[in-house]
């Protein structure tokens, strides 16, 4: 018995979600960092579903490249929050700054 | 340096493999103690033997020296007066208590140096494991040649040992 | 945190394997097969600390070495982790500095372990009557089996390794000729 | 099936609170690695074998393990400002719910439409899924591979960069 | 010679020399040590240090005689310099500035005879624990350990049956 | 019983706290040194002293910034054994078998030092055989104990084959030990004036077996380690030091040598007649740990050529001296000579006693100038007793040596110090 | 997904475990065996006939082990990381056909020799293994000691560079056999073993591999000498006995793939014996390898372990797989 797409993309709706909501309410960057690529991979999973239900290859191929995005976005993502906590050993974001100045 | 470890790396690698690979066809070196044994030496330096004459009385004449030289201070001699009825050495006192504490031994032959009447010696048995202290303390009886084997006279003479080898008791 | 007594005669041994929760269930005959099994297992496989201390230290690894080759009894695998050890063979004198060591080690090694105090030096301070030495590991960590010699030659701690599988087993250390 | 896919759905969701709700960044970052390694078995189902393997690799095997050394190395404590009953929360959480509420409404009144395109699962199948993904990205995604390559080379200079210790 | 040039130099600070079987041997004013070495450092070459330690002698007075001893390389000469320290707190200058070598030889010396060396840059125990009490090599300090047990102080008066096997 | 040692022990606290390293006595109180007040992001590591390459109980303390060792503090003692209060208490004979455990990889060497500051004290000549026999011992001994270093040194960089095969070769060294003395390794086997033993039938033919079998077993080291890429990468250019500074840091023996500093006890101050052998003093280069490597596998070469020698040009005669003073007579004169018998109960009772004065002898040992320095009061035992220990000097500079580079070279650095604890803390 | 297939396939699962684990236990003593060989020993002779019942009495003495653990540990994490560990070493063997080129008929179903055919071939192993380092990394970051967080850095930074290399390595493979499937792969070779016109390649696989598994002389994470035992350090009993299994059966893997890949698998020269003895022999002669290199080679620097990945195996890999790529597509004639 097949599932339908439907429920695929409910879960994936819930997933973003619950990424969303850690994006605003958490405040360590890394965690921060953590809840995006949650949303990520909850809009990956759409798109598997949908090119598993259209018969097509453009999800597939398109979730292949966001996760590859996802990957270089992490490695710089992470650099800067390291430089930051060397800098001031500081692991909030709301207390990051140093732009303004 | 470089370029020579780059080429020539490989082949010095090679070489140390073939080196290991080489003794899979030399022959095993190990004795496998508790049923081979090495053969001791004459001189082995194992646990403490004390010795009699020929004519079953002992040697020990009691003088401590062993016990002075020892440089543990792990053997303790006790002497006492032979009588006519009851006569263990030849000389004029023998060793009425004579203990060595093995686990403080450090087997360094002091007192078989000492000994001017080669009463004791060092003998070859080293497997002398146990699990309580107190089995360590040699008493006299523990020590001395068992009468039966007196009859050859089997002291090494401490200081130009023999080649000849002290009989194995065990 | 414990504190360091020097206890005047040597520590309790009790039964060498330790309390297994096996023993609870009292000695019907499935679970003293049982105890014999797991026995057999351990006193095959001990796997020594390595730990090395001064003199004996040496001829302990003369005795890993190919002339004696402790290997054959399944007990070259020395761990460097005493968490993973089962034996420590305390090999050599134990200074009142190293004391505290010897016994955290000891404390880290799971049970069941066995200690064997190699050399004068470990079993009674050997030489060294004098201030800086222990005299004698068992003030500090119950010792399993005594080994006489400064330092014992390879073949005596193998006597003492066999002797040590013997006890684990439950059998007479010192086999009497008949 | 259907067995299967509660049990990872459900899976996903408890994972996903996890990113959310732990306090030590440790526990979060596993969290989300479990969430990931779930997804990666919805790949499974969703017969994107590919896609599968990818997940793992780069996301599970390398993303995050990069994720938990950091966290690691810095050993940030446990989010002081993070509490449970804050108005972060209340805020978060409103906004969450008309978030969904939101995407459900879309997808229920829209419905999901579209032309079904030619590679059904036996197609893939016929030709093997690897091989079929290595097709498409560089015969019609030639593009977006290069320039996604451009991006990564970008970013591991700009990393590289950035992480640079000054020699002392 | 090397004495006579030291005598020279140093009228005041050399106080005795010896040749026992031949080593050479001078005992230093304490103020002076320092200079004196720094003397037979530079102008005679003596650039290998050897030891430096103590030797107590609760008799005398001042009681310690503290000791280095370098060698010369090139030349293949020692030469001993000595200088004595008193109770209650026995202090000498140290050689560490001179021969940097001298470092764990003059913070063993502290640690086992008690001598302190003045601007020894880490002058803590080196060989006994940090909170040891004493200094173990002074011959007023009692160095016994236990005495050796034999079968009339037995711990448990087991019978010694496993040497008799 | 208590002894002076139960009342002191007590202030260390150790047990299973909530200390997170594991092989430390409980969290650091100490000091870590003079100077350094480190960054914040520095871990401080503690190697030891239960650690597998610190060959025995030395803990290092290293301050770590990632992999990279900003600074060392060694911490010894942990062997700590009062040998030099030992001494005091001891008869110069008895002294013979404290000598014996402080350098437990090369006791002969240890041996001879020991008698040889006791001969100069006393003035007793040595015969001519006995000096062979002891030449012979120490090359031995110096053999077994770089064929050790070879096994461990590799054995701390993951060559485990080359440690058996040190074991290998050493075991022929320690039946020869055995064959002369009873023992395989705490021989003993001098006395003042000479040597306890005269050497056993077939001694010398077993030597000469163990001259000609050698050779080959070190070239198999060579061949496994010499050319090694690996090696090389382990070894070159780690833990450098130059001739000059090797002369200030106080280091000796091979490390000395291998900086370039040609100073070996045996050519520039012969004694037991090394004056009439012929053999080179390897030296090094760079100063670094391979040099170091390549000095001590030439030593082994160029011992094995002394042995050669001496085996060539044994004397004959006694091998103790006849002066009834110091020396044992003969066990044959006893049952003779009513003389000989007072000799050796006054020998042995209080043996002998030494004139008012002090002395400094030394030997090379396989780490180097090994040291003696007896004080003598007159009486039958040694006054002071203070020992110039190789180890402790080229452990010195271990500090200076390790700041800078990586975990993994301190290893290699430590491992090609060649240090003993038993010669570092005595 | 019939039930059949599903009870067959558990089967084939609980089989190959229980070889796996067989034959890890069995690998230990082999390891000890072969290695005192070469050091003129006789290695464990005393358990068992020729020593053969010492990994019994290892595994019965670890089991009954009682554990010792820090107290400053993360319980969860501590118990979490050598469960992934085994697991991941577990899985990966699930795609290696022992055996072909045909199925076993039994009991009138035809069997294939592996426990799954996936399509994607040998990147499943490569997703287990990425997991794996979990088990490592956990472990070390669980203990909450410096010895064990130095290992498990230093072991997942080595898995994760090596990865990168042992992937590409195996490149030049899937673009001669035109397949990432293991049976596709295997029956290319029917008449020539890729590891002769690909020798390089396989012998990048091997340095990788052995890294990967973080052997000697590779053994960074555990280098005893200097980490103590590395990231299990802290662990004892039976725990740690997972973390060698995992070890060990890693060690299996990697030689098992070695095999297929390079080795022709199943396939060998004049049909002597059955595919799988022949797939057998070759893994053993691997595994002998790996303990030969182990007896021999002294171990690595960390950096340099490092510097050999990414300046010398990735680039090298790289380019051999270009020029596999060039040669081919020039054979084929279409360029």
């Amino acid at each position: 018995m097949p599932v339908p797409a439907y429920t695929f993309l409910l879960l994936s709706g819930a997933v973003f979600t619950l990424g969303a909501i850690g994006f605003m309410v958490r405040r360590n960057p890394l965690v921060v960092f953590m809840c995006i690529e949650l949303m990520l991979n909850a809009v990956n999973l759409a798109f598997a579903t949908m090119s598993r239900y259209l018969n097509s290859l453009d999800g597939v191929v398109f979730a292949f490249l966001v996760i590859t995005v996802a990957a270089a976005e992490v490695v710089v993502g992470i650099a800067i929050i390291v430089q930051v906590y060397r800098a001031g050993r500081q692991m909030d974001v709301d207390e990051l700054d140093l732009m303004k100045e | 340096m470089a370029l020579r470890e780059i080429f020539l790396g490989p082949l010095y690698i090679a070489r140390a493999l073939a080196t290991t690979f080489k003794h899979n066809t030399k022959p095993i070196v190990t004795i496998e103690y508790p049923e081979r044994q090495k053969p001791v030496p004459p001189r082995e330096r194992g646990r403490h033997i004390l010795h009699r004459y020929a004519d079953g009385l002992e040697k020990c004449v009691g003088c401590e020296l062993c016990a002075i030289a020892c440089p543990v201070g792990c053997i303790v001699v006790e002497a006492a007066e032979n009588t006519p009825e009851h006569r263990v050495s030849p000389g004029e006192r023998y060793a009425k208590r004579y203990e060595i504490n093995l686990l403080r031994c450090i087997y360094c032959g002091m007192c078989e140096e000492a000994c001017p009447y080669d009463a004791i010696t060092m003998g070859p048995r080293y497997d002398l494991a146990d699990d309580h202290p107190d089995k360590f303390i040699a008493v006299k009886e523990d020590m001395l040649e068992p009468l039966s084997a007196s009859l050859q006279d089997t002291a090494r003479p401490s200081g130009a040992p023999s080649a000849q080898a002290v009989p194995r008791k065990w | 945190m414990g504190e360091l007594t020097l206890r005047p005669g040597p520590m309790p041994t009790g039964r060498a394997a330790g309390p297994t929760p096996l023993n609870a269930l009292g000695d019907n005959v499935l679970t003293t097969t049982l105890d014999k099994v797991i026995n057999w297992g351990r006193s095959s496989a001990i796997w020594p600390a390595l730990f090395g201390l001064a003199c004996c230290a040496i001829e302990m690894m003369g005795t890993v070495g190919p002339r004696h080759d402790l290997s054959r009894f399944g007990s070259e695998l020395f761990r460097a982790s005493p968490r993973q050890a089962d034996l420590m063979i305390v090999s050599g004198r134990v200074s009142i500095k190293m004391a505290p060591v010897l016994r955290q080690i000891y404390d880290q090694m799971p049970e069941p372990k066995w200690v064997i105090a190699m050399g004068a030096c470990a079993s009674s301070a050997g030489m060294f009557n004098n201030y800086a030495i222990v005299q004698s590991v068992d003030k500090i960590v119950p010792v399993d089996i005594y080994l006489p010699g400064c330092p014992p030659r390879p073949e005596a701690l193998i006597d003492a390794v066999v002797k040590l599988q013997r006890k684990i087993r439950g059998e007479p250390l010192v086999k009497r000729p008949a | 099936m259907v067995v299967g896919f509660a049990i990872v759905a459900a899976w996903e969701l408890v994972t996903a609170v996890g990113v959310v709700a732990f306090r030590k960044p440790m526990y979060n970052a596993l969290s989300l690695v479990a969430n990931m390694l779930g997804l990666a078995v919805l790949f499974l189902m969703l017969n994107a074998q590919f896609l599968f393997a990818a997940q793992i690799i780069v996301y599970a095997g390398a993303v995050m393990v990069l994720f938990v050394f950091i966290i690691a190395l810095m050993n940030p404590e446990a989010d002081i400002s993070f509490r449970p009953g804050g108005t972060e929360w209340v805020y978060g959480v409103v906004f969450g719910v008309i978030f969904a509420a939101l995407l459900a409404a879309l997808l229920f009144n829209r419905g999901l439409t579209g032309r079904p395109g030619a590679f059904t699962p036996e197609v893939i199948a016929a030709a093997g899924n690897v091989q079929t993904i290595g097709t498409a990205l560089y015969t019609r995604f030639l593009f977006p591979v290069e320039v996604t390559s451009v991006l990564l080379l970008v970013a591991a200079v700009g990393a590289v960069y950035l992480a640079m210790r000054r020699i002392r | 010679m090397l004495v006579q040039r030291l005598g020279n130099r140093f009228t005041q600070a050399l106080r005795e020399s010896s040749d026992f079987r031949g080593d050479l041997s001078i005992v230093v004013d304490p103020s002076s040590v320092v200079e004196v070495a720094r003397y037979l450092r530079d102008e005679e070459g003596f650039d290998y240090f050897l030891y430096a330690t103590a030797v107590d002698w609760p008799a005398r007075d001042p009681r310690f005689t503290v000791v280095w001893e370098v060698r010369s390389l090139a030349n293949k000469t020692r030469i001993r310099i000595k200088t004595t320290a008193a109770m209650p707190e026995p202090h000498v200058p140290t050689m560490t500035e001179v021969w940097p070598a001298a470092n764990w030889h003059e913070r063993e010396t502290w640690d086992l005879l008690g001598i302190k060396f003045d601007g020894h840059p880490d002058l803590r125990r080196l060989l006994m624990p940090q909170s040891w009490e004493g200094h173990p090599l002074r011959k007023d300090y009692v160095s016994f350990g236990e005495p050796v047990i034999f079968s009339d102080q037995k711990l448990e008066g087991l019978e010694p049956d496993a040497i008799r096997g | 019983m208590r002894s002076v040692a139960e009342t002191r022990v007590v202030q260390e606290p150790f047990g299973p706290g909530p200390a997170q390293e594991p092989f430390g006595p409980g969290p650091a109180q100490e000091p870590f040194g003079p100077e350094h007040e480190p960054p914040t992001d520095w871990i401080e590591l503690n190697m030891g002293p239960q650690h597998p390459s610190t060959h025995g109980v030395l803990r290092v303390r290293l301050k770590l910034d990632g992999e990279i060792v900003r600074d060392a503090d060694a911490d010894i003692g942990y062997l700590h054994t009062g040998f030099e209060k030992s001494f005091e208490e001891k008869t110069y004979t008895q002294g013979i078998t404290f000598s014996d455990r402080m350098d437990y990889l090369a006791p002969p060497i240890n041996n001879v030092g020991f008698v040889m500051s006791v001969e100069k004290l006393i003035g007793v000549e040595v015969p001519a055989r006995a000096q062979a026999i002891r030449v012979m011992m120490m090359e031995l001994a110096r053999i077994a104990s770089h064929e050790l270093w070879l096994g461990t040194a590799g054995l701390d960089l993951g060559v485990y084959s080359g440690f058996f095969y040190a074991w290998r070769d050493r075991e022929l060294v320690l039946d020869l030990n055995e064959s002369y003395s009873g023992v395989r390794m705490m021989t003993s086997f001098t006395r003042v004036g000479g040597v306890a033993w005269d050497l056993p039938e077939g001694w010398i033919e077993q030597l000469q077996r163990f001259i000609d079998v050698m050779p080959g077993r070190i070239d198999d080291f060579e061949a496994m380690l010499t050319d090694n890429p690996i090696w090389h990468q382990r070894l070159q250019g780690i833990g450098a030091l130059s001739a000059q500074e090797a002369i200030t840091t106080g280091v000796t023996g091979p490390m000395l040598r291998a900086s370039g500093v040609d100073y070996d006890v045996r050519k520039a101050f012969p004694y037991c007649g090394y004056e009439q052998y012929d053999f080179q003093v390897p030296l090094g280069v760079n100063g670094d740990c391979y040099d170091r490597y390549r000095v001590r596998v030439q030593e082994m070469r160029e011992s094995l050529k002394i042995l050669q020698q001496v085996v060539d040009t044994l004397p004959a005669g006694p091998w103790i001296t006849s002066d009834r003073k110091v020396a044992l007579p003969p066990r044959s004169e006893l049952s003779k000579s009513m003389e000989s018998v007072i000799h050796h109960f006054r020998l042995v009772s209080e043996g002998f006693k030494g004139p008012v004065g002090d002395v400094y002898a030394f030997v090379e040992s396989p780490r180097g100038e090994l040291g003696f320095y007896l004080v003598s009061d007159g009486t039958n035992k040694p006054y002071r007793m203070k020992v110039r220990p190789p180890s402790f000097c080229n452990l010195q500079p271990l500090k200076k040596l390790v700041q800078g580079v990586l975990l993994a070279d301190v290893i290699a650095i430590m491992g090609s110090m060649d240090f003993i604890l038993g010669d570092v803390d005595r | 997904m019939t039930l059949d297939v599903v009870v067959e396939t558990l089967i084939k699962a609980v089989i190959v475990i229980g070889a796996l684990l067989t034959g890890f236990a069995y690998l230990t003593l082999f390891e000890r065996k072969v290695q005192a060989r070469m050091q003129q020993r006789p290695g464990p002779n005393r358990v068992g006939p020729w020593g053969l019942l010492q990994p019994a009495a290892d595994g019965l003495k670890l089991f009954f082990k009682s554990s010792s653990a820090p107290s400053s540990r993360d319980r969860f994490l501590y118990l979490l990381a050598p469960m992934i560990s085994i697991m991941a070493a577990l899985a990966s063997f699930a795609i290696i056909p022992i055996s072909g080129p045909g199925a076993l008929n039994l009991f009138g179903h035809s069997i294939g020799w592996y426990v799954m055919n996936v399509n994607i071939g040998v990147l499943w192993y490569f997703a287990v293994t990425s997991v794996g380092v979990y088990g490592i990394f956990l472990a070390g970051y669980a203990s909450n000691s410096k010895y064990s967080m130095l290992g498990a850095l230093r072991s997942s930074a080595q898995m994760i560079s090596y990865e990168m290399a042992l992937g590409l390595s195996l490149v030049p493979v899937f673009i001669l056999a035109g397949s990432v499937r293991m049976v596709d792969i295997v029956n290319a070779q029917h008449t020539w073993w890729f590891v002769l016109p690909l020798l390089p390649a396989f012998f990048l696989y091997l340095i990788a591999g052995i890294a990967e598994t973080n052997r000697a002389p590779f053994d960074l994470p555990e280098a005893e000498t200097e980490l103590v035992a590395g990231y299990h350090t802290e662990y004892s009993g039976l725990r740690f006995a997972l973390f060698f299994m995992a070890e060990y059966i890693n060690m299996i893997i990697v030689s098992s793939v070695a095999t297929i890949v390079f080795l022709g698998g199943w396939w060998g020269p004049f049909g002597i014996l059955p595919g799988p003895w022949w797939f057998l022999v070759k893994v053993v002669a691997l595994l002998y390898v790996y303990v030969w290199l182990r007896a021999t080679l002294p171990r690595m620097r960390y950096d340099r372990l490092m510097a050999l990945s990414w300046k010398s195996l990735f680039p090298l890999s790289l380019a051999m797989m270009m020029v596999t790529a060039v040669v081919v597509v020039a054979a084929q004639g279409t360029l």
